[in-house]
């Protein structure tokens, strides 16, 4: 306790700025040397965990490319590291050939936003594949969204095919009661989650109306191989 | 980039997601004040207002380590800031309007700890809101922390004369009541979702 | 509030009044046709969730009483009434065992901890129904039939679900109730149906038309403060009535609201609770109010179908604000004395 | 000291901690003077992040060792630090340490900084570890602190343990992950939801409550 008042007495401008500036130029380094060490193993296990998703929505995929769509609806081919952009994930099976794209979308669920990334096949204008990303809905209830194999069913080929001018989709994806799906467009609701998967319908049905048409459009511009 | 409209954030940071109630951030002094209504609100008051200032800053302050490619700098220029932030408030208040000054005083200094300014600072960044989002997310949060504190607070004022049993007396009676209003703001989930 | 032990007094002395247990009796006595009606439309399942909630709640308060080493204060009746306010919340057919664990909180941690009767600021019977409603949101959500014809030779399969294990949903039915089919399919139960009870949902919530008879008979008996359940339902008719004139096709009528899921039981039941609601009429009426418009809202625009239990909840917790909002200056202060 | 007389005066935490006896260092953080259950300090993380027992494991064993590190400079500091700026320093201290451990968590699994997200950040503002620094490692040696920070550390690792493996148990029916109950098991919903966090770790202050009681009483 005696130590404590020996400072006081023998303090100047300074050494209080001195001592400011030391354990300032302390912190940064540990900061900096930290974030250095540990960020190739950082980026590689969210490299590894972008990359299962992408996997798992785009069945058939061997390789992949990131583009960044730009306002005026073009894409540009990326690094995969930029944050505050609007990725997509082009996915190529053995042969180079598109199998399809992977996009990002979210929307609010019960609890809070739910975050989902799903495949759209070019090809056969529908979405191949589903995963939830990130999601607060309520356990055993809500968060069949994420497990439940009748409701995952909807996603192996949900149809979001385009008008003949290819400027829309013909019909937006939509949740409907459990038992009572009679579109391919439609998705077969999870009884006891009817907002969760009420909120998965229509935040597919907001993503594709709008990311369909663009992505249909440059499918050309996906299949041009790299270095082409 | 986040395309959250600006009432749905208001109501998730609020209601849905009440800073306290579901987040726990600011539980201390949602435990240490919520024993007075007047005190209640003017510590809710505060908050809410260094909460705003703070949003702005931390916007600011994370576009500004983006452009310079530091962004490991942000809880530690976060946490400077908002200590800042708060001393600047004490004393641009203590000028302005001594008599809010005296009424808040202790109270200012004691938000610097108080978790939920940073919280919102650090979520307001992860969820990628724009500065008008951000501004309206910290209303929001504010409004939902007094809230809950002038709720909690007339309930403890309304049980100062109850027998509690002895078991209960303290902190633990406090967070009873506080399981208790969190299970009823469970009520406003998923409002705006449909 | 209610003390039926008071030491001191000062004058003037009163000889006779309406004691705790006269009221409480009274409450018991409106409450029972709704029961008794529960128990003729669902069967045995609803019989088994009433016996089992009001058991436990009674044993709760008994046994908390003497480990707190006082009196017993199961002879108020207050307990008795707490649990059967609570069964009338649940579904028929609901399990023994959950419906054993509400009734437990209901009375440990929506009363006990407050320091008993009297200081039991949010309703007893709702705290332990939100809990059941966090705790086992599938359970809770799974409506059996009404007028099923086996109904009082069966009770239903989830009703002897062992403790602490999943109930089985072989008979139960996953049809929804006129609320949920509102809210998710837009389909329309009509009226008459819901004021008479011919429709799933929670034991004591269906028969809109008994309730209101109970209310009316406590009322009549003044022992219950009328402005609530009329400013609730007031309140109720005119918001969602207002809702309904500017779009029919999205809102639901007025009268649907009304009769429709909890509101009735809610409004004359439970929002009435002489300690969870303020004392000044003109608070009472903001507090009627307020739930009203909470009722609507949620119903409307929130993720869940019904919100009374919510709305009164969030009501018992504003209500020491209103009445510190109404309360009359003390006499000889001046208002703009309060300068810090 | 008890949590009932500084609920009343508000800031009596400052007094406990200065009062703190200077042997005993390590002992008094795991029972007398546990940080979750007696003191009732850095409730946030306290209650948001104990759904699992692994989750509350994980930020203990984060936060013991922000408390550590903390503790040993600012003990070995303390003669340098001015008095004026030494709150200033306490916190640009502690900020670094709780970076690095952000960096370290997500450098271990994604999983895990996923579940504890944001909360992992918001050491910093756990009045526990500026606490500690504060009235005890600015105070004393640096074998005292360190064994100050481990005492207190474990404190709140057996804390939030003991909320982490209710809430789970309960409302998972499993402990680390490891199923407890027949398949069947009906989960509590509500013991993972917020509500369940708060009725938790009231039921454990009760607990310590009833026991205190009882002593009193013999």
């Amino acid at each position: 306790m005696k130590e404590a008042g020996n400072t006081s007495g023998q303090t100047s401008g300074q050494k209080m700025l001195l001592t400011m500036t030391g354990i300032g130029v302390f912190c940064a380094l540990m900061i900096v040397l930290s974030y250095q060490g540990t960020l190739p193993r950082i980026e590689q296990l969210k490299a590894e965990a972008l990359e299962k998703a992408i996997f798992k929505v785009v069945p058939g995929m061997e390789s992949k490319r990131t583009f960044r769509m730009e306002s005026d609806g073009s894409f540009t081919e990326v690094s995969g590291k930029e944050k505050d952009a609007r990725l997509v994930y082009a996915g190529y099976d053995k042969e180079g050939k598109l199998v399809g794209v992977a996009v990002e979308a979210a929307g609010m669920g019960f609890a809070d936003v739910i975050k989902v990334i799903y495949g759209y096949d070019p090809e056969k204008e529908a979405v191949v594949g589903f995963y939830v990303l990130e999601s607060k809905e309520t356990p055993g209830l809500g968060d069949k969204i994420e497990k439940d194999p009748n409701f995952l069913a909807n996603f192996e080929a949900l149809d979001v095919s385009l008008t003949e001018d290819k400027s829309k989709t013909k019909n937006t994806v939509v949740a409907v009661k459990h038992g009572e799906k009679k579109n391919n467009w439609e998705v077969d609701g999870i009884t006891g989650a009817t907002i969760s998967s009420r909120a998965i319908g229509n935040l597919l049905g907001t993503s594709t109306a709008e990311m369909a048409p663009v992505l249909h459009k440059n499918k050309a511009f996906f299949e041009v191989k790299k270095g082409q | 980039m986040n395309q959250e409209s600006l009432f749905a954030i208001f109501i998730n940071a609020s209601l849905i997601n009440n800073f306290v109630l579901a987040y726990f951030l600011g539980i201390c002094p949602f435990l240490g004040v919520s024993g007075k209504m007047e005190t209640a609100t003017k510590m809710g008051a505060a908050v809410t207002f260094v909460m705003i200032i703070s949003s702005v800053c931390a916007y600011g302050l994370h576009a500004l380590l983006v452009s310079i490619d530091a962004i490991y700098l942000q809880l530690i220029s976060y946490i400077v800031v908002i200590a800042a932030t708060v001393q600047l408030v004490e004393m641009f208040i203590k000028k302005m309007s001594p008599a809010l000054f005296r009424a808040l005083g202790i109270f200012l200094p004691l938000i610097t700890t108080n978790c939920a300014i940073l919280g919102l600072a650090l979520f307001q960044t992860n969820k990628g809101y724009g500065l008008a989002q951000s501004v309206v997310y910290a209303l929001g949060a504010g409004i939902g922390f007094t809230l809950a504190l002038v709720l909690m607070a007339g309930l403890r004022e309304k049980l100062n004369f109850a027998e509690t049993p002895n078991l209960v007396k303290g902190t633990a009676l406090t967070l009873l009541i506080a399981g208790i209003l969190s299970l009823a703001f469970m009520g406003f989930a998923g409002l705006g979702s449909n | 509030m209610f003390k039926k032990t008071l030491h001191i007094s000062t004058s003037p002395h009163l000889t006779k009044g309406i004691g705790t247990d006269d009221i409480m009796r009274n409450v018991v006595w409106a409450m029972l046709p709704v029961a008794l009606y529960s128990v003729w439309s669902f069967g045995l399942g609803a019989l088994v969730v009433l016996a089992t909630s009001t058991t436990a709640c009674v044993l709760t308060e008994h046994f908390l009483a003497k480990i707190s080493k006082k009196e017993s204060t199961i002879s108020d009746w207050s307990a008795a009434i707490t649990g059967l306010l609570l069964g009338l919340t649940l579904p028929p057919g609901f399990p023994m065992w959950m419906a054993f664990l509400g009734g437990v909180v209901s009375i440990a941690l929506g009363k006990f901890v407050f320091g008993g009767l009297g200081y039991n600021v949010f309703n007893p019977a709702l705290v332990g129904r939100a809990f059941l409603q966090a705790a086992f949101p599938v359970a809770i959500t799974t409506w059996h039939p009404v007028y099923a014809p086996d109904r009082f030779t069966t009770v239903p399969s989830a009703t002897f679900t062992a403790p602490f294990m999943e109930p089985s949903t072989v008979d139960a039915f996953s049809g929804a109730t006129p609320l949920s089919a509102f809210k998710f399919d837009h389909v329309v139960t009509n009226s008459y149906d819901l004021a008479l009870g011919l429709i799933p949902g929670s034991t004591g919530e269906t028969c809109a038309a008994l309730i209101l008879l109970g209310g009316l008979y406590l009322i009549a008996r003044n022992m219950m403060n009328w402005r609530i359940p009329a400013s609730i339902l007031l309140t109720v008719f005119l918001l969602s009535g207002a809702l309904y004139l500017a779009n029919k096709e999205a809102y639901p009528s007025p009268d649907f609201m009304l009769f429709s899921g909890g509101l009735m039981l809610g409004a004359v039941f439970m929002a009435t609770d002489m300690v969870g609601s303020p004392v000044m009429p003109a608070a009472v009426w903001l507090y009627g109010a307020l739930i009203g418009v909470l009722v609507v809202v949620i119903r409307i625009w929130g993720g869940l179908p019904e919100g009374v239990m919510y709305a009164i909840l969030l009501g018992n917790a504003v209500a020491p604000h209103l009445d510190n909002l109404i309360r009359p200056r003390v006499y000889g202060t001046v208002k703009t004395a309060k300068k810090s | 000291m008890s949590q009932l007389t500084k609920d009343k005066t508000g800031e009596g935490f400052w007094g406990n901690l200065a009062n703190s006896p200077s042997t005993n260092e390590f002992l008094k953080g795991l029972w007398k003077e546990n940080p979750v259950f007696v003191q009732v300090l850095g409730m946030c993380p306290t209650l948001a992040v104990t759904n699992t027992a692994m989750n509350g494991l994980a930020m203990g064993l984060a936060t013991t060792f922000v408390l550590l590190m903390s503790n040993i400079l600012v003990s070995s500091l303390r003669n340098v630090i001015p008095k004026q700026v030494r709150i200033a320093s306490y916190i640009l201290i502690i900020a670094t340490f709780v970076t690095m451990t952000d960096y370290a968590i997500q450098a271990i699994s994604v999983d895990l900084s996923k579940a504890l997200g944001a909360f992992i950040s918001l050491i910093v503002v756990n009045c526990l570890i500026l606490g500690r620094a504060e009235a005890f490692a600015s105070k004393n040696t640096v074998g005292k602190s360190m064994l100050d920070a481990l005492g207190m550390g474990f404190g709140f690792v057996i804390g939030l343990l003991s909320l982490g493996a209710v809430r789970e148990i309960l409302g998972n029916g499993s402990i680390f992950g490891i199923p407890v109950f027949p398949a069947s098991f009906q989960e509590w919903v509500i013991m993972i939801l917020p509500p369940g966090g708060f009725f938790t770790l009231a039921m454990w202050l009760m607990f310590f409550n009833h026991r205190k009681q009882k002593k009193a009483a013999l």
